[in-house]
């Protein structure tokens, strides 16, 4: 075989970019919330993440080994949603709960339907909205930061996100007060409470900005998703800003930055074709919207994009771009 | 000038530093020429000499059957050996001439048509039809058959394509550095066959200096040169006739449906040699080239000369081989048979390195829309290749298989590795196998 | 207006017959194969609900309770369902042999799609007025087309995928279902 | 008590004039034994009869323009259902199975490049012509096996093999096969060619070591000149073929090999046989001896089973006896 030629079809040369180069550069991209979250929440944090991933990569591994498949944790996929299951997890939560959400965004979420490419859903969302339903508890234990690597992070309250917090006291005393116990810096910066990569917008944005800067995610579908999110929210709190909160802590705090830019982008689960990314956008938009301001959670991004998950066939189906040369039938 | 823009498209490194600035040197004459009685689109030609017979070079050795099919001439002075089996670019066995060469002296014009102008229009595609001349951009389909339109179809702009918008290939852009008064002569000739109002020379604005030298060599003509911007594939003609007009070929159409005709200018050039010195195709210029062959060359070619002639010429492999191709990288056909012969429609000689080529490991498409936001035609090629893998060709078709052009931009940048170009391919094989067996019924 | 527009998303997202109330299941998993069929099922499922539960409202009204015979209201409501599927198939089948073929045992099996008996059961027991009836049982049918439609085209989709042999077919279905009816619990709260 | 049964009584009723009216409005006309026909055929929908599927083909028989006895898939049995079901008479249909003209797997024929693309037959012959040497040969990626819809074919070693017992003889394979190298013969054949080059012997060689090089050993030592050599390649014309197998065993390349491994030998029975001597003339192998007045004897190690013996026969005393 040795000094066969090569024979395939045209063309016959590809593009540097493959799967693991832009998992690679997705992983790269979420380093500054990585970074903020352990520096905020201290050494558990790190410790979460790296057994998120660690146990996401076992049960990759483990499942593909069961299916007497090849095992594909080297492409990195199964990395990405690791920590950004990790990144979602509060930074109170217990160890097992993180391993269970490892396996139910993993196996049942991406390998049961064929591994990567095949999922229709967001695997890590889908262990997040395990967790979230079936531990409601331990998954709104929220810390404030405490800026100490090695703290111990036992000073915890619910509600102590702003959002939460927002929702909660609209609630009990029917209105907001004048001054709220948080201020927008502090979300943008990372200095509220809330889960372990979503605190620090900035974190998220200059993450954001680099995959946009790479064209690894359009820019398209976050620009819809926090543009709907913020028009709406913005609607409501110019009509009632006693009830609702400024459409600015619904864009910085909670996890719409990093669900927009990192979760909602996830290629295998939104349309291809340009329309339907703009619809899959504002429909995001509009559904976490809806949940924060009407719901029963304070929190709908992780809703929001799972149920946009599922319509992505008929977005896709639907949204047919224009054919080359095609005329409009009268 | 406003140029318009085509959707999708790719920016893959261009690699003509290779060739680009290196003179088109004449090849020497072969031993033996290979031709095949079907270089074009259309019906195999008809051989008019028997074996044995003596031929000269350009004499004509094989008759168009049919409108659409070409002329063979034969490329040298020599003896016709064989008429017989012999490997295409397909890697398939085909007919063909098997010419020994008696004399290598080149082709002699016996007349000089200086008044071609004068004459009526139509009068000149016979001199054209009879050069056996085909598009030598790649696509071969017979000059003649695209230079009359029927009578519903009026032409109004005539577009010389020297886009050359394929990486690594710089025969046309030599072409155009060297050849400049007789490419415009080959316009003008057009130009008096179509009676076109708007005629554009396209060129791609990695080529300067080929551009600088068109507009001096055109400057008191109405020709427009054009700079398009490089993208590939800017030279494919459906997008060149977009971007310089905006109108767009109907799906399932051809340029003459929105009034456009569209000639290489190889071809361009072949077409000025045929009107004014009789000549009819019998070589071409092509470049040899890739990080695998010792001297990158171009070369003026005799038509027929086995590719083992040109390899030889050229120094051979510098590297472990990887891909012979005939063509360019991102359309070319790949070949293992060093035996097949240069055609009318070889535009380059490309030899990747083995450690260029790469293992084939695809992976499940994985969603992530580049190819559809590559796509030349606004195709949904993702959807395509999984239609095609599961032989669901229905639905294939009407994701608007048939209007692929199989230019290669999504499987270039398909970060998943699928060789979305030949799903297509089979794709559309088997939807016109089944439309035909359906016709049949 | 602001009662029927909570009573009309309340039915067909928070409390969405499907994925939060789990009836319908058995046509849910077996028309959702094609976009198409799912359709056209979703639409007469539309139209046998509305009719039903009107003429269920009806007959409860002027007929069971006047005469004091409300323990028959099963054996009555199933009766008027199945007159009216029995019509749906009939004009169906007249009208579209292609989705009368594909719908298949499913278009008869409408009578017994818990939605329909559900609905009309549940407004007796919501004590709901005609225009309340009208609405929900929209409401409640139009929840089933959306699920159904949502799910016909995850579907057509994993009839791409490389799915193990294992969980192929109603497995992998009844994974998805979970996820989606996962995702439908985001409504919970919009409306008690 | 009164009250309900007149409220059920006339809600009943009510419904069903309803239905009765829509009954008749929207009625459509179908034949009751449609559903049975489609109870009764295969349900694969291979397409092998000409028409779109098994409901096409039914309703086609139903029309009387597709016979009974269309079905190539389901056989037979299905034949004389349908037949039953319409109340004619079946025809006999004869049982076909296709087998793959080539048996060059990957250890014995050469590759001529490295072909990097789908695994899909049809679309790799468009690449250089397909990366196996012969040009004749099977491209071992499987287009047959896919659209074989009842399972007959697996691929070994880059090379496809039809299992000729699971095989209904549809002819999808037959179709698909780019190298036109998969044949539907009748069942009853069992010598097959397994080789489809038409090159000189020479090439072949150099390709593959098990091809037909043409060296017409068969053609001369076949005894019912039932094997010739066209265009390079061996040729079974199994009108002719009476499964001796000389050929078999003569073949230098392995090229021409049984088909199913029945074996057949004549068998005598003593009690019939009136000694007249005419099998022995007729046997082309000497494998039946014996003398006027004694009952004739068949040698087992010389009889090839052709059966030439049970046609002379003028006693019907010979027999062909089967042994897998």
């Amino acid at each position: 075989m040795k000094d066969l030629l090569v024979l395939s079809s045209s063309p016959h040369i590809k593009s540097p970019e493959t799967i693991p180069t832009i998992m690679f550069q997705v992983c790269l991209a979420l380093l500054p919330a990585i970074f903020v979250g352990v520096y905020s929440f201290g050494v558990r944090a790190a410790w979460i993440i790296l057994l998120a991933v660690v146990s996401t990569l076992a049960f990759e591994a483990a499942s593909q080994k069961l299916m007497g498949r090849s095992i594909s944790i080297r492409d990195g996929s199964a990395c990405v949603t690791a920590i950004l299951l990790a990144l979602n997890l509060p930074p109170t939560v217990p160890w097992w709960l993180v391993v269970i959400g490892a396996f139910f965004a993993i196996v049942i979420g991406k390998q049961i339907y064929g591994g990567l490419g095949h999922n229709p859903f967001n695997p890590a969302l889908v262990g997040r909205v395990v967790l979230l339903i079936s531990f409601p508890a331990q998954m709104t234990l929220w810390a404030f930061p405490s800026h100490t690597i090695f703290a111990r992070v036992t000073d915890t309250l619910s509600g102590a996100t702003p959002l939460g917090w927002a929702k909660t006291h609209v609630m009990t005393h029917g209105t907001l007060p004048d001054t709220l116990p948080f201020h927008i810096s502090q979300a943008f910066l990372g200095q509220t409470g809330g889960c372990i990569g979503e605190i620090s917008a900035l974190a998220l944005l200059i993450g954001a900005a680099f995959l946009i800067w790479r064209k690894i995610i359009p820019w398209l579908i976050p620009l819809a998703f926090i543009g709907t999110t913020f028009l709406i929210t913005g609607a409501f709190w110019v009509a009632n800003p006693q009830h609702y909160l400024n459409p600015v802590y619904h864009v910085l705090s909670g996890g719409l930055l990093l669900g927009a830019f990192f979760m909602a982008t996830d290629m295998v689960t939104n349309p291809v074709t340009t329309l339907g990314m703009l619809i899959f956008g504002i429909g995001c938009g509009v559904l976490t919207s809806v949940i924060r301001l009407f719901g029963g959670y304070p929190e709908g991004v992780s809703f929001a994009i799972l149920l946009m998950n599922a319509t992505t066939p008929l977005l896709d189906r639907w949204t047919r771009p224009r054919v080359f040369g095609e005329v409009k039938k009268k | 000038m406003i140029l318009h823009h085509f959707p999708g498209g790719i920016h893959p490194n261009d690699e003509k530093g290779l060739t680009a600035h290196l003179p088109v040197e004449n090849a020497p004459v072969p031993e033996r020429v290979f031709l095949p009685l079907s270089q074009h689109i259309g019906a195999p030609a008809e051989p008019v000499v028997k074996i044995g017979d003596t031929v000269k070079v350009g004499d004509k050795i094989a008759e168009a059957r049919g409108f659409v099919s070409a002329n063979i001439h034969a490329s040298v002075t020599g003896v016709v050996r064989a008429i017989r089996d012999y490997p295409n670019v397909f890697g398939r066995l085909a007919p063909a001439f098997e010419i020994e060469t008696t004399d290598d002296a080149p082709f002699h014009p016996k007349k000089n048509r200086e008044d071609a102008l004068s004459l009526p229009p139509q009068t000149l595609i016979p001199f054209i039809r009879e050069a056996g001349i085909v598009g030598m951009g790649g696509a071969t389909f017979p000059t003649h058959v695209k230079l009359s339109p029927p009578e519903d179809k009026p032409i109004d702009t005539l577009i010389i394509n020297g886009v050359e918008c394929e990486p690594y290939l710089t025969a046309d852009h030599r072409l155009m550095l060297e050849h400049p008064s007789e490419i415009l002569e080959g316009i003008v000739f057009l130009h008096h066959i179509l009676g076109a109002r708007f005629t554009y020379l396209a060129i791609e604005a990695n080529k300067p200096d080929a551009i600088k030298v068109m507009e001096e060599t055109a400057r008191d003509t109405k020709i427009n040169i054009v700079s398009v911007p490089k993208r590939y594939p800017q030279g494919a003609e459906k997008q060149l006739i977009k971007t310089l007009t905006n109108r767009e070929v109907p799906t399932g159409g051809l340029p003459m449906d929105v009034g456009a005709v569209v000639q290489n200018v190889g071809t361009t050039f072949a077409i000025r040699e045929a009107i004014r010195w009789g000549k009819p195709l019998i070589e071409r210029i092509l470049t040899v080239t890739g990080r695998g062959i010792k001297t990158p060359k171009n070369l003026r070619v005799r038509l027929g000369t086995p590719l083992s002639e040109i390899l030889n010429l050229c120094g051979g492999w510098k590297t472990t081989p990887g891909k012979l191709i005939m063509g360019g990288p991102m359309m070319g056909i790949n070949q293992f048979d060093t035996r097949v012969p240069v055609t009318k429609g070889t535009s380059g000689i490309l030899l990747l390195p083995r450690d260029e080529v790469g293992e084939y490991h695809p992976h499940t498409c994985i969603r992530c829309g580049r190819c559809v936001t590559v796509c030349p035609m606004g195709l949904l090629p993702n959807f395509l290749g999984s239609f095609a893998e599961f032989d669901r060709f229905d639905d294939a078709a009407r994701y608007h298989l048939l209007d692929c052009i199989e230019c290669g931009s999504c499987t270039y940048i398909c970060p998943a590795k699928r060789p979305l170009v030949q799903m297509i391919r089979y794709a559309k094989g088997e939807v016109l196998r089944r439309r035909k067996k359906a016709a049949k019924k | 207006m602001g009662h029927y527009f909570y009573v009309l998303i309340g039915v067909l997202l928070v409390h969405n017959f499907v994925f939060s109330q789990f009836l319908g299941i058995c046509p849910f998993l077996g028309v959702s194969k094609r976009l198409e069929t799912s359709v056209g099922m979703g639409v007469s499922v539309i139209f046998v609900v509305v009719l039903s539960s009107i003429a269920a409202f009806l007959i409860n009204r002027w007929i069971l309770v006047p005469f004091k015979i409300e323990y028959l209201q099963t054996i009555v409501y199933i009766l008027v369902i199945a007159a009216l599927v029995q019509l749906v198939e009939m004009v169906i089948q007249k009208t579209s042999p292609v989705l009368y073929q594909a719908l298949g045992i499913f278009l008869p099996l409408i009578t017994t799609n818990c939605i329909v008996l559900g609905v009309a059961v549940l407004i007796t027991q919501k004590k709901f007025g005609l225009m309340e009836t009208a609405v929900y049982s929209f409401g409640a049918a139009a929840g089933f087309l959306l699920a159904l439609v949502l799910f016909a085209g995850i579907r057509e989709r994993l009839e791409l995928a490389d799915i193990p042999w294992a969980f192929r077919g109603i497995a992998i279905a009844l994974v998805t279902a979970g996820i989606l009816s996962l995702s439908f619990m985001g409504f919970s709260g919009l409306v008690k | 008590m009164l009250s309900e049964i007149i409220s059920l009584a006339g809600i009943g009723l009510l419904a069903s004039l309803g239905l009765g009216i829509a009954a008749k409005k929207f009625a459509v006309e179908e034949d009751p034994r449609l559903e049975k026909m489609l109870e009764i055929l295969p349900g694969a929908n291979c397409g092998a009869c000409g028409f779109a599927g098994c409901a096409a083909f039914a309703r086609a028989v139903l029309q009387e323009t597709a016979p009974p006895n269309g079905c190539v898939a389901g056989g037979e049995s299905t034949a004389l259902k349908v037949a039953k079901l319409l109340g004619k008479k079946a025809e006999k249909t004869e049982r076909r199975v296709a087998y793959v003209a080539c048996h060059g797997d990957r250890s014995v024929t050469r590759q001529r490049f490295i072909y990097q693309g789908i695994d899909n037959c049809r679309a790799a012959v468009n690449i250089g012509g397909g990366s196996k040497a012969c040009a004749f040969g099977c491209l071992g990626l499987g287009s047959c096996q896919k659209v074989c819809p009842f399972g007959a074919i697996s691929i070994e070693d880059d090379l496809a093999k039809i299992d000729p017992e699971v095989c209904v003889g549809c002819g999808l394979c037959v179709e698909e096969c780019p190298r036109d190298i998969i044949h539907l013969v009748p069942a009853a054949s069992t010598v097959q060619v397994l080789c489809s080059s038409q090159n000189v012997g020479k090439a072949v060689k150099e390709f593959c070591d098990v091809g037909c090089i043409g060296c017409r050993r068969c053609e001369k030592s076949c005894p019912f000149n039932a094997i010739n050599i066209v265009n390079n390649v061996a040729v079974v014309d199994p009108a002719k073929c009476r499964r001796c197998g000389i050929c078999v065993e003569i073949c230098p390349q392995n090229t021409i090999q049984f088909f199913l491994p029945i074996v057949r030998k004549a068998s005598i029975n003593s009690e019939i046989c009136i000694s007249c001597g005419r099998c022995e003339k007729a046997c082309p192998f000497n494998a039946i001896t014996g003398e006027r007045g004694v009952p004739y004897r068949v040698s087992a190690e010389r009889c090839k089973g052709c059966g030439v013996c049970v046609e002379a026969c003028k006693a019907d005393a010979i027999i062909m006896l089967e042994e897998s």
